[in-house]
């Protein structure tokens, strides 16, 4: 079995790299990717969390997995919702450059 | 001590008729049907006094001594805190023979004057749902006045005393598009909060006391069983005030529920409101400022009768102010020309008696002259009622006289009214006053007291009869237009006149002193209602004095009241030029009594206009709207509104990611935090 | 070495190199997606090495099978080509990615160092749908009612937001 | 078992792939020559033997090898080149959970006849079935033909859609049996439940003895039918052949997503359709058809009764071959359904695929579940 120290840290790899994403990228588009990266690390760990904390045969434990299929579920929508968004402003600014949509400002 | 479940219906039955009128009040758009608001009204007040009589019978059948009390604990009201420091304070209510007394005459006196109020606002049109808001305004303070008398803790008494107090100020300025009334009834309110905050004042020390004393309790009785605990308790003070540096907690708290008892009795200094509330009309002047709520100071000084006994200093202080104010009272009253007014200022007057006996240790006498006084005086005043309703809201003894032809009922038991409070033998107040001056002869100060007391029994005598002649007497001075509409009126308003003189006739062989007892039937038992009072009220000893002398004070006291009397006549109705000449001669005294002896303005000048003015020159424009409103308020807002336009406002770069990376500097510095 | 251990370092490798293949990709948005799946796909894998078998179905299902077909989906309806983004050259950004890199890197350090527990006795059948699905529909039925009310509103709000006009 | 494994894929891929598959093409041609009237095809020989075109398909993989890969100008090359095998692997994966067959003792010898047998097999036919979208999608975009990124559109969109519906039509499936094993799926189908049953269950009325004999296979079909059409309807949307190939839609973009490929990349979408059709024929024949079993002749009654006369081997060994018999019986008429399906009806205009998913199938679907729970729940009591 690995050791769990290195599926967390992986998870953190992750997280770090999707919130590089989200910092640099310009791309509306990736930027949710890279969200969903972060998601994803997020994910890893619970479930790496879940198999060190597996519960007894009489009092199984699955808290960790039951929230990733919450956070898949959120993901999702979150999805919905921002593809929605990014179209309605590829439709008003023809563009999907996060700096494009700056007007909200002083 | 017999639990029952009558008490809180008594108190409730006036509750629940106040909350329907409000409810109609406030949510039907249309005013309700007179009949019925009178009808519910009416039956509410005559039902509580019924239960009242229920709830007596049940009393008397316990033996007498001091478990003769009904317990009707309905819920906690507060609680808080644990066993040494359990502050608790019940809904519940206690029937003792005092409260007996008390609920007796407010729930009959109530109820007369409830009719009666039917009959008098009949014509009262001024406003659409006035008559309904009188009766739930009726209806609440019968509601109120009942928890004082019936609480049997201090703070639920205190709810009910601040509960009569806001009815009062209500009641005064009931006509309030006048806007002298709504000054009255403001007038009423704010002397009122003097005295109890000084009341407040008094609960908390008392509570403390006992808190200390190992004893948090606040129901009266417990409170009488640990008070030995404090008798001898010390509150300290700085050394540089009088009899400083360690007051006697006792005196102190007695004191502070005496200043309460002051603003709500009108005693000096505090009696200036009583004469103005008699802008309401005049039932709420019957019940609220003649029969009941006035009376509740001596109420209460009775009820802590164990405290007063225990404060020597305090009862002096009760004694004095009480003579002080009757007498004082009783001279304003001579000089007044506002019927009402004199009946107000002779119900200051006779408050004072009844402190003045308290004072003394006479608390049963206190109680009894409150009895009897709440009858006649209830009856003088609807009387008067009567007779400004006949007059057409003309208030002038002026323009009155004569009246006797014109309404030879009301003439009748105004009449009865007068002798009984002019202390005619065998009347009710002839018995209650001879008491109280029986108590002054050994009051705290030698007999100064009693020849003050004396005295205002002659000049009560004096403007009473003065009154009664003007009103009824000689040759009417009224304007012809309204001579011609002078009538009778109605039996709704003269029933219930009736009912009270007789009762002012007759109530005073309730409290039969023991002299007359002996002298006039024989009978050993007299004396009935000091007895019944006996086991709750302390007994102070008043030394034993021979009929002999007893008589001869008695009849010190007609006589004197007969010279009043006599010389008012003469003045009034055989040399009516006369009291014009004597007020030419000595202008300065008529000045001074015709003004009160200056007292308002005194008060206005000493003590109103430097408020009024602190108030708008340095609370309101400096600090309120300066410092409040100018810095703290709309500084705050300058201030946070000038930092964003000059900084903080570039934070915003509509830039996503800019957030993005505030965020991100914290989490990172969060998780820098964590990891180190 | 096992072939669990293989095969967890080969996924893990393979996450990192494609998670960093999207993040760098300047050009392409559609390949950014594919590496995208390529992270979801991996991630799967060592979710079924970590005995979380439903968890690892279901993470194709619908972040391969939905959530980035949905993104490809939307470039492709954008029609974006080789795009123009370069990266932030803000300071501030870049400033920020340094800062988050060096925190997670502190993170990493400390997380390597080993102090976790040895993992637990597995329960029979832990992970499967059998297992997943009653503490789903038992103690966190709540939470599902809750995500099914979250999907509902998602797709008003997408459906309101894509539309053309509403009408 | 590494061996075992080793073994089981390459009969996989070498029999079912690599021979069945082109075999297929003929049966698809051959088919629609006969629906159509047509003589169809017969003209590949060698020597003259034309095996009544069957040399067709080798002859076709020949072309396509020896064609140019051509990859379009301004395109993605590297996902263009990817693609194909995107689309073909997931296709070909999806055979490592159908069993052939049940599970046969052999002394102490234990042989099954499915590649892997992971407790989630559906789950993982759903997911490879996902992973699929991305070669159809991919070629669609890299081909930079605007005809091809409206059929990978299109696919993407058609694909998402029905993945839904698939999964949700047989939740029923699922609730019957208890089970996502297709092992077990299969294994539970080979018995039979009594028709008239249900009188029994739900009204309490008894059924007579003599009427014991009015039995049914315990099917999935006879328990869900309704499934059983939305899963095919589905499964066959998913897999873009004909009425569903909106995607590909010749007589509107020309040949959607694959429009630019040629060669044999080509033919490994052409070829990953038909592996496809065999996967869907399997996996229906699975869920729906009892898998292996035979009707009315359980395992049990066959070792029984074989067993007794002519030992426990042999009849296990023929019980096995008799499974796998059936198995492929199914199959076949299966992928006929299909054949015929796909040369009966005409293309669905995109807008109606879209509306047959959404509006018709998913609602469908989810009253399925909600009748098969409750018809569960009265019968459990």
């Amino acid at each position: 079995m690995v050791p769990l120290e290195h599926v967390i840290g992986l998870s953190a790899l992750l997280f770090v790299i999707g919130v590089a994403g989200v910092a640099i990228r310009r791309n509306l588009i990736v930027v949710l990717m890279s969200i969903e990266l972060m998601l994803n690390a997020v994910n890893l760990a619970f479930v790496g969390f879940n198999r060190l904390w597996p519960g007894t045969a009489e009092a199984p434990r699955l808290d960790g997995q039951v929230f990733v299929l919450m956070v898949i579920t959120v993901a999702a929508a979150e999805v919905a919702v921002g593809l929605g968004i990014v179209i309605s402003m590829f439709r008003n600014r023809d563009s999907v450059n996060l700096e494009d949509v700056s007007l909200l400002k002083w | 001590m017999t639990e029952t479940h009558v008490l809180r219906w008594i108190v409730l039955l006036p509750l629940l008729a106040a909350i329907y009128h409000g409810l109609a009040i406030g949510l039907v758009r249309r005013s309700s049907d007179r009949r019925l608001v009178a009808l519910i009204s009416c039956g509410a007040v005559i039902g509580s006094f019924v239960l009242s009589c229920v709830a007596l019978g049940k009393l008397v059948q316990i033996p007498r001594g001091p478990s003769r009390v009904l317990l009707d604990d309905v819920y906690t009201w507060i609680g808080a805190g644990v066993s040494s420091t359990r502050f608790s304070a019940e809904m519940g209510f206690q029937l003792d023979p005092l409260s007996t007394v008390m609920i007796l005459v407010v729930t009959f006196v109530g109820s007369l004057i409830h009719v009666y109020s039917v009959a008098y606002m009949e014509d009262d049109q001024r406003e659409d749902k006035g008559f309904q808001r009188f009766f739930c305004y009726l209806n609440l303070f019968m509601f109120s006045m009942l928890v004082l008398v019936l609480a049997d803790n201090i703070v639920l008494m205190f709810l009910g005393w601040e509960g009569v107090g806001l009815c009062s100020y209500l009641l005064i300025g009931f006509w309030y598009t006048d806007r002298h009334n709504a000054f009255c009834g403001s007038k009423a309110f704010i002397v009122n909060r003097i005295g109890d905050f000084a009341f407040l004042v008094g609960i908390f020390l008392l509570f403390s006391a006992l808190a200390d004393a190992g004893s948090p309790v606040t129901s009266f009785r417990e409170i009488a069983a640990a008070f030995g605990g404090i008798r001898e308790a010390t509150l300290a003070v700085p050394a540089w005030l009088p009899f400083g540096p360690e007051w006697p907690v006792v005196e102190v708290v007695a004191i502070c529920f005496f200043i309460g008892a002051c603003g709500k009795s009108a005693q000096l200094p505090l009696y200036v409101w009583l004469p103005d509330a008699m802008a309401g009309p005049t039932p709420v002047s019957a019940l609220i400022h003649a029969a009941t709520m006035v009376t509740a100071g001596v109420y209460m000084v009775c009820r802590l009768s164990f405290l007063y006994a225990a404060a020597p200093a305090a009862s002096a202080l009760v004694a004095w102010t009480g003579g002080l104010t009757a007498l004082l009272a009783a001279t304003i009253a001579i000089a007044q020309t506002d019927i009402k007014k004199v009946l107000a200022y002779s119900t200051v007057s006779q408050l004072g008696y009844m402190f003045l006996a308290a004072g003394c240790g006479g608390y049963s006498a206190a109680i009894f002259h409150l009895g009897t006084h709440a009858f006649f005086k209830a009856l003088l005043f609807l009387g008067s009622g009567a007779v400004i309703l006949a007059m057409h809201h003309e208030q002038d003894l002026r323009r009155m006289g004569g009246l006797k032809r014109l309404i030879p009922h009301t003439h009748r038991v105004f009449l009865v009214g007068v002798a009984a409070i002019a202390g005619l033998p065998g009347l009710s107040g002839f018995f209650s006053k001879d008491e109280i001056l029986v108590w002054a002869t050994h009051a705290p100060g030698g007999p100064w007291l009693y020849w003050m007391a004396l005295g205002t029994a002659g000049l009560t005598a004096f403007y009473m009869v003065r009154l009664h002649c003007l009103a009824f007497y000689g040759e009417c001075r009224a304007t012809p237009s309204v001579r011609e509409q002078i009538h009778e009126v109605g039996p709704v308003i003269l029933w219930p006149l009736y009912g009270l003189a007789f009762f002012s006739i007759i109530s005073g062989y309730v409290g039969l002193p023991q002299l007359w007892g002996d002298l006039l039937f024989g009978i050993d038992e007299s004396d009935s209602l000091g007895r019944f009072l006996g086991p709750v009220l302390t007994r102070v000893d008043k030394g034993h004095l021979d009929h002999a002398t007893e008589l001869g004070m008695a009849g010190s006291a007609v006589a004197v009241a007969a010279a009043g009397a006599a010389l008012a006549w003469w003045l009034t109705l055989r040399r009516p030029e006369l009291p014009d000449r004597i007020a030419a001669t000595f202008k300065g005294a008529y000045e001074l009594l015709v003004n009160k002896y200056y007292v308002d303005e005194i008060y206005d000048a000493l003590i109103v206009r430097p408020l009024v003015a602190v108030s708008d020159r340095v609370l309101f424009r400096v600090v309120d709207a300066g410092l409040v409103d100018g810095v703290m308020v709309n500084g705050t807002a300058r201030g946070v509104r000038a930092l964003a336009a000059h900084g903080l406002k570039y934070a915003q770069s509509g830039l996503a990611q800019t957030y993005v990376f505030f965020m991100i500097v914290g989490a990172a510095a969060l998780v820098g935090y964590l990891v180190r | 070495m096992t072939t669990q251990e293989i095969l967890f370092y080969a996924f893990a490798a393979l996450a990192v190199v494609s998670a960093l293949g999207m993040v760098l990709n300047l050009r392409n948005t559609v390949a950014a997606a594919m590496s995208l799946v390529v992270t979801m796909v991996s991630l799967a894998g060592i979710y079924v090495l970590l005995e979380a078998h439903l968890v690892a179905a279901i993470q194709i299902m619908v972040y391969g099978g939905a959530i980035v077909v949905l993104f490809l989906f939307v470039v492709m309806l954008l029609n974006l080509r080789a795009d123009e983004f370069a990266p932030g050259r803000q300071w501030l950004t870049k400033l920020a990615a340094g800062l988050v890199v060096f925190a997670a890197g502190a993170e990493l350090i400390r997380l390597l160092s080993g102090e976790l527990p040895e993992p637990g006795e597995l329960p029979p059948g832990f992970g499967g749908y059998r297992m997943v699905g009653i503490s789903l529909y038992t103690d966190y039925v709540l939470l599902v009612e809750m995500a099914s009310l979250l999907l509902l509103a998602a797709i008003v709000g997408a459906l309101i937001l894509a539309k053309r006009r509403i009408d | 078992m590494p061996i075992e494994v080793v073994v089981k894929t390459l009969f996989i891929i070498l029999v079912v792939v690599g021979a069945l598959a082109p075999v297929i093409t003929w049966v698809e041609r051959k088919q629609s020559a006969v629906m159509q009237d047509r003589i169809g095809a017969n003209r590949a020989d060698v020597a003259g033997i034309t095996l009544l075109g069957l040399l067709h398909p080798a002859a076709d993989v020949l072309k396509l090898l020896s064609k140019e890969d051509v990859v379009p100008l301004g395109a993605n090359r590297f996902m263009h080149l990817i693609s194909p095998l995107i689309a073909a692997v997931p296709a070909i994966v999806g055979y490592a959970v159908i069993p052939f067959g049940g599970v046969y003792q052999f002394g102490d010898t234990r042989l099954s006849l499915v590649a892997a047998d992971p407790d989630w097999g559906l789950l993982y036919i759903f997911a490879i079935g996902s992973i699929a979208t991305y070669g159809t999608v991919m070629a669609g975009w890299s081909s930079n033909n605007n005809w091809s990124l409206l059929g990978g559109m299109r696919a993407a969109a058609q694909m998402i859609s029905y993945e839904v519906t698939m999964g949700l039509s047989v939740v029923g499936i699922f609730m019957v049996f208890q089970t996502l094993k297709l092992t077990d799926m299969a294994l539970a189908q080979d018995t039979t439940f009594r028709v008239l049953g249900f009188l029994d269950v739900l009204f309490g009325i008894p059924v007579p003895a003599w009427l014991d004999w009015v039995r049914l296979p315990a099917w999935g079909i006879f328990y869900q039918p309704l499934a059983f059409l939305m899963f095919l309807a589905a499964i066959m949307a998913e897999n873009k052949r004909p009425p569903f190939d909106a995607p590909e839609g010749e007589s509107e973009i020309i040949a959607g997503f694959h429009l630019e490929y040629s060669g044999m990349r080509f033919g490994l979408f052409y070829m990953s359709e038909f592996i496809e059709v065999i996967v869907i024929a399997g996996l229906v024949a699975t869920i729906f058809l009892g898998g292996w079993a035979i009707p009315y002749l359980s395992t049990q009654t066959i070792i029984g009764g074989v067993g007794s006369v002519l030992g426990t081997g042999f009849a296990t060994g023929l019980c096995m071959l008799l499974h796998f018999g059936c198995f492929m019986t199914k199959v076949v008429v299966m992928i006929w359904l299909q054949m015929a399906l796909r040369w009966t009806l005409p293309r669905f205009r995109y807008d109606q695929v879209m509306d047959l998913c959404w509006k018709i199938l998913l609602p469908l679907s989810l009253a399925n579940i909600f009748v098969t729970g409750f018809v569960m729940l009265l019968v459990e009591g």
